[in-house]
């Protein structure tokens, strides 16, 4: 996934330094990602957004289950445009009625991890049915971002790495761990690929240097 | 296909009327502007025609989503231009009419190329005959220079209209995809290729969106020949 | 009447010529590539001389001390191309009426049958010009021209692509523009005989200046100056129809000396005027008898001028105005031919080609 | 040879003609629009007519019934277009080195150096063909066509756009080409001077079929059929070049009458034809004296025809070939002119004009 | 922008070196195939001339993430024409190849139009001249037809080249984007544009493909002035 390029870059630079071995990374959207390796990407690790896409590798036998791991959680928070909004409570407010004739900008919220999981937290805390229609689904949450950070959108529901580098933009609010489905970035082996190198840096990706790396740029990792 | 598959959601069907309405929108609305351009970089000698003729083609160059992006920083409710509309009540932001603007800003270059290479052959010593008969510029133009670009207009704006019905990118980025506003065909041929096993869906509305801009397409090669044959055989 | 002074360099080339062109036909006479085309761009509005000025009457189209320059299509000229330049998009019928649309409306028009009629191209109204052979085009390129309601035809050798039985046809028509209509013209030609019959004035231009000025009597007769050589040079007489016969001969009155020529169609009375080619003129010192040449004009040799080819010019001063005539030296010594001289000028009632006679200018 | 047959419809034209132009110049005359370009183009290739068949001597060009076709590009026809037709991304000198590059190795080549200067067009070397003017055009597309190396020349009204000058000079060239070099031609023309000079074989066309097919002298002495009417007839004689003069006159022995010319440049033996156009005769019962005329043919009247008009065409018959003389009606009465009757035609020598005398054909 | 900013990190000058070698392979290699085919939907007819014509549009009309897919499917290895160009040694899929096929393949509407146009601009009668001197179709093509369609020549190919330089989407669907080998600049702008904080160094990438395809803009147009005057005042 693209969003995780900062991270894995100074983790594999890291790896590098410590192995002498080069990790090289191509990042694209997960769907692409995916594909490719369906139609013989001569890649060894795959690192999702999405598990649903993993998922569908898995069952085409194209990773080794085996091998398959959760690398990083993320949270979802509702941000809103301007450097010092006020944090809002997401049980109470009415977020429909704050939105007014304006739009909460979001992912596409029937095709991207950030969307599916924001639809579903706005869902189960009430505020799905008076915000539906007030949605501006862009294509990922960086565009999601910038719709909120322009002031196009006045609100937005996107990752919380996102927020915390996007300037122009205040948290307003968290969204609570229960009310959507985990969000994690699997990643598992490939099983046409090195299946030695692979593991090497997987393990690497979990060894506390990275984990360090990862937490600091605001992502959550799983317990090992 | 099963005929199952073959029947579009409403939702879908949605999408297809609003690529349709974006596109002519976007296509005729910058075909007079494109016209202009092109005669103007074919015919005349100004200060600042390199420039106009870089921004023409910028589009072009750019990321479709750096487009989108510039898009929204000058034509959103809170860019200078946009800001400026929304006075006079125009909207781009989140509206069809963004999303026809995304289009024809995208579609520009293919146009004003296309005309600017038909006005280029246009022989000028035609031009001067009518303006002997009494024709002024703007007569002329209207008189001996339309009907004579008349087939690489008709190639410009087949091209400018498939190149909106495609246009994906730049559109997303600044209206992005609201169904019935601005989820155009390519938009939620998009989002279905994102969740595993929209493919299908996709591949149906790829082929509406395939069928549509070839219809264009022959009717254009259709108009282009009449046109052609009524020039006569030279 | 329109006053041209030109000044313009192109690469390898340049023109500069002053003339005045007075009501009637001005003919351009000179070789090719010698600037005819350049001049009447120039007037059309199509060239931007670098110095000049061109006045019509009393409307300036342009004059670059005062820097003023009217658009070509405000100059409301008839130009008919040397190329033809008929719009390819357009049928033979609409190209004929593109200037009709632009005319003013109170502007004099002729019909668009009339033209249609005598330019013989009714077959080929609703054809498009990339049909049509090069002399078809042509002769809708004039008429696109007529039909603009000009104040002033400029012609760019119109007839040049014709036949010869098509140009005598359409050569009257110019006559009428001239004589009926009053239009002036600003005409091209190579031909001696358009000339003679067409012109009022002729400017013959040499290498991008104006070599000689003057009316086409004086032009035609000065043998140095004429470009086409010898051969163009001829005596125009005025005469007065006198009457006409029954066996299609008309007796022409010119200064008292009886002219019979194959009929006129023209009044008794009117004036026309006759070229008659100094080649085709025989002299003779007796008054020659039981000649078939009816014609026999009197005279008194005014000069001779030899060359140095085989022929001698002789200019012979007769009651009905100078005629030239052309013969051999040989001839010339053998009959004493000198100035002072009286002698007969002998010239065929058939020799005097149709193009030749024209309605006086 | 090239033998011709042909047909061909076309919306509003159908084209029908057979003909044979054997070894020389076979001139297409006819009025505009009666299919002469569309005749060539077939020949060149650049039409495929609907059926017929046409060869040059041995080789097929194409035959519809065998479905034989030659490509435009194997016949080497060295085709004069009538619009010129130069390429504008070529300078001059490319053009007209553009059919050299393509000319088989061993074929006869003129030179470039002698075809510029015969052509006038050396200073216009450097140029683009889109800054020339319309007879410079003409002067480089014919060029092009000369140096191509061609088998056959096509040349469409290649002279109309020159001016008289002009054409003098070139004329000469396509009679070399004509008798020097053999190289046969299809020549477009409107003029019967031109005809007359160049001619071995006339197609006289009309409405898309042959008219007439003759030699020039069976054509240009037939008034029926001359296209440009009764001012292109005229009597062809063949003629030996007698001596030369110093007073710069040639004495030409015809049938044993003996003839004076302006200098012909052929020497003392060789043959020449001369046109003398009917209108230019003089008859006279008596042997003419003291008049400038320096020719004077004896000769037996065949026939005199009179039409509508005011004219008479008379037919004598001389020692030296058939001449044709055009009189009035009134003159052919008051002579008493008729069938079987002795008269005296009379000629001036300066009336013979320098492009009605040609090298035999 | 300081100089700091200015300054290209070394991934980075790869992607506008590859991004720069893509693009010249992808315009020249269409090249000779984009005239072919303009100069037969120009002059030829033939069956199935409308089922090329609507085959070259596809590119235009497809969402471009579609094009890629595509292309993955028919090129990449497991493909049946990828597979069968590896049996002998030609791999496209995540090689640069593949970047200059896809960014190739999405030019090359835009320049057979441009072509196209120019080819119906040349007036037959100019060909059949140079037949009648001797010159067979294809040397009547070459010293005719080439020289005379040069501006359309040129405008296709600084458009096809513009589109290459900013070809995105079919490319990293087709190739992916992979450091040094298929990361081309807008592959990489793209992927800043998806971290926070990337914007900077995508707003500088940005500016160096402007920079890169205005000096081909312009470069074109000098090229196309000269080529003009030298056919003369016409
Ligand atoms: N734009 C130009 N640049 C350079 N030379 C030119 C240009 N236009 C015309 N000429 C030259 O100027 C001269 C005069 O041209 P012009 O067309 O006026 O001749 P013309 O008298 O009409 O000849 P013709 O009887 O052959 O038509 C020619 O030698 C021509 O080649
Ligand atoms: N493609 C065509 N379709 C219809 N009619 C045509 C076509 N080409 C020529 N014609 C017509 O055929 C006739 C013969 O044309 P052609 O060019 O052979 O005449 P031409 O004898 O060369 O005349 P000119 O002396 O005026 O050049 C003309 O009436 C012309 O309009
Ligand atoms: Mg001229
Ligand atoms: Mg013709």
């Amino acid at each position: 996934a693209a969003s995780t390029k900062t991270a894995l870059d100074e983790a594999a630079a890291a790896y590098m330094a410590e192995t002498g071995r080069a990790a090289v990374l191509s990042y694209a959207g997960s769907p692409a990602l995916a594909r490719q390796i369906q139609l013989g990407a001569p890649a060894d690790v795959f690192i999702s957004a999405n598990p649903g896409w993993m998922d569908v590798l898995q069952q085409d036998r194209l990773i080794v289950p085996a091998s398959r791991l959760d690398l990083l959680t993320n949270r979802l928070v509702l941000i809103a445009h301007g450097a010092g909004a006020a944090p809002l409570d997401l049980e109470t407010a009415d977020l429909g009625a704050l939105l007014g004739e304006s739009r909460l900008a979001m992912a596409l919220v029937d095709a991207v991890p950030a969307g599916i999981y924001g639809k579903a937290a706005l869902a189960a805390l009430g505020q799905w049915p008076s915000v539906a229609s007030k949605t501006a689904q862009a294509a990922n949450v960086r565009a999601a971002l910038v719709l909120v950070a322009s002031g196009e959108a006045p609100m937005g529901v996107v990752y919380a790495t996102d927020a915390a580098a996007g300037s122009n933009v205040t948290v307003v609010a968290v969204f609570p761990q229960d009310s959507h489905p985990p969000v994690i970035y699997p990643a598992a082996a490939i099983s046409s690929g090195n299946a030695a190198e692979a593991q090497t840096f997987l393990n690497y990706l979990r060894s506390p240097v990275a984990r360090g790396i990862f937490l600091r740029h605001g992502f959550g990792v799983s317990d090992p | 296909m099963n005929a199952e598959a073959a029947w579009l959601g409403p939702e879908e069907w949605q999408a297809v009327m609003l690529s349709l309405r974006v596109s002519l929108w976007a296509t005729l609305a910058a075909l007079p502007l494109a016209v202009f351009v092109a005669y103007a970089l074919a015919r005349w000698q100004f200060p600042g025609k390199q420039l106009l003729n870089s921004l023409v083609h910028l589009p072009l160059i750019l990321p479709p989503v750096v487009t989108g992006y510039l898009l929204l920083m000058v034509f959103g409710t809170k860019g200078p231009v946009g800001g400026a509309l929304q006075q006079i009540g125009i909207v781009f932001a989140f509206r069809w009419t963004g999303a026809a603007l995304a289009a024809g800003i995208m579609a520009f270059p293919l146009m004003v190329r296309a005309i600017r290479l038909s006005v280029e052959a246009v022989d000028p010593k035609l031009e001067q005959a009518a303006a002997t008969l009494g024709a002024s510029r703007a007569l002329c133009f209207a008189t001996v220079t339309l009907p004579m670009i008349l087939p690489g207009l008709i190639a410009g704006t087949v091209l400018g209209f498939a190149k909106a019905m495609g246009e994906f990118g730049a559109t997303i980025t600044f209206v992005s995809s609201i169904p019935g506003q601005t989820q155009t065909l390519p938009s939620a041929i998009y989002t279905f290729l994102q969740v595993p096993g929209g493919e299908s869906a996709a591949l149906r509305l790829t082929l509406v969106s395939i069928a549509i801009a070839l219809i264009a397409l022959l009717l254009s090669e259709l108009l282009a020949r009449r046109v052609a044959d009524r020039a006569g055989g030279r | 009447m329109l006053t041209v002074s030109l000044r313009h360099a192109l690469p390898g080339f340049g023109l500069d010529v002053q003339f005045e062109a007075p009501p009637g036909v001005t003919v351009l006479f000179g070789r090719s590539g010698t600037g005819k085309t350049t001049v009447i761009q120039a007037v059309a509005g199509l060239l931007r001389p670098d110095q000049g000025r061109v006045a019509l009457d009393s409307e300036l189209l342009f004059d670059t001390t005062q820097r003023h320059w009217l658009p070509p299509h405000k100059r409301r000229m008839g130009y008919v191309f040397q190329e033809g330049r008929l719009f390819p998009h357009l049928t033979v019928r609409q190209n004929l009426a593109f200037g009709q649309w632009f005319a003013p409306r109170d502007a004099k028009r002729e019909s668009l049958d009339r033209v249609v009629e005598l330019l013989g191209i009714g077959p080929l109204l609703q054809r498009r010009p990339g049909l049509l052979s090069g002399g078809e085009k042509q002769r809708v390129a004039l008429g696109r021209a007529l039909l603009s309601a000009p104040r002033m035809i400029l012609a760019d050798e119109p007839l040049s692509a014709l036949d010869e039985a098509r140009k005598a046809e359409i050569l009257p028509y110019f006559e009428r523009l001239r004589d009926e209509i009053g239009i002036p013209m600003l005409y091209v030609s190579h031909s001696a005989a358009e000339v003679a019959r067409l012109a009022t004035t002729v400017v013959v231009l040499q290498d991008g200046k104006v070599q000689r000025q003057g009316t086409a009597a004086e032009v035609l007769g000065d043998t140095a100056v004429m470009p086409a050589g010898v051969r163009a040079a001829g005596a125009l007489l005025e005469a007065r129809v006198a009457s006409h016969h029954n066996d299609g001969l008309t007796e022409l009155d010119a200064g008292g000396v009886l002219l019979f020529l194959p009929q006129i169609a023209k009044a008794v009375g009117s004036v026309v005027r006759v070229r008659i080619s100094a080649h085709e003129v025989i002299l003779s010192r007796q008054p020659p008898e039981g000649l078939s040449a009816l014609n026999i004009l009197p005279g008194t040799i005014e000069h001779v001028r030899t060359g140095g080819g085989p022929g001698a010019m002789v200019s012979l001063q007769t009651p009905a105005g100078r005629v030239l005539a052309r013969v051999t030296r040989r001839s010339a010594q053998a009959l004493g031919l000198e100035a002072g001289v009286e002698c007969f000028a002998v010239v065929k009632t058939v020799s005097i080609a149709p193009e030749d006679i024209g309605g006086g200018g």
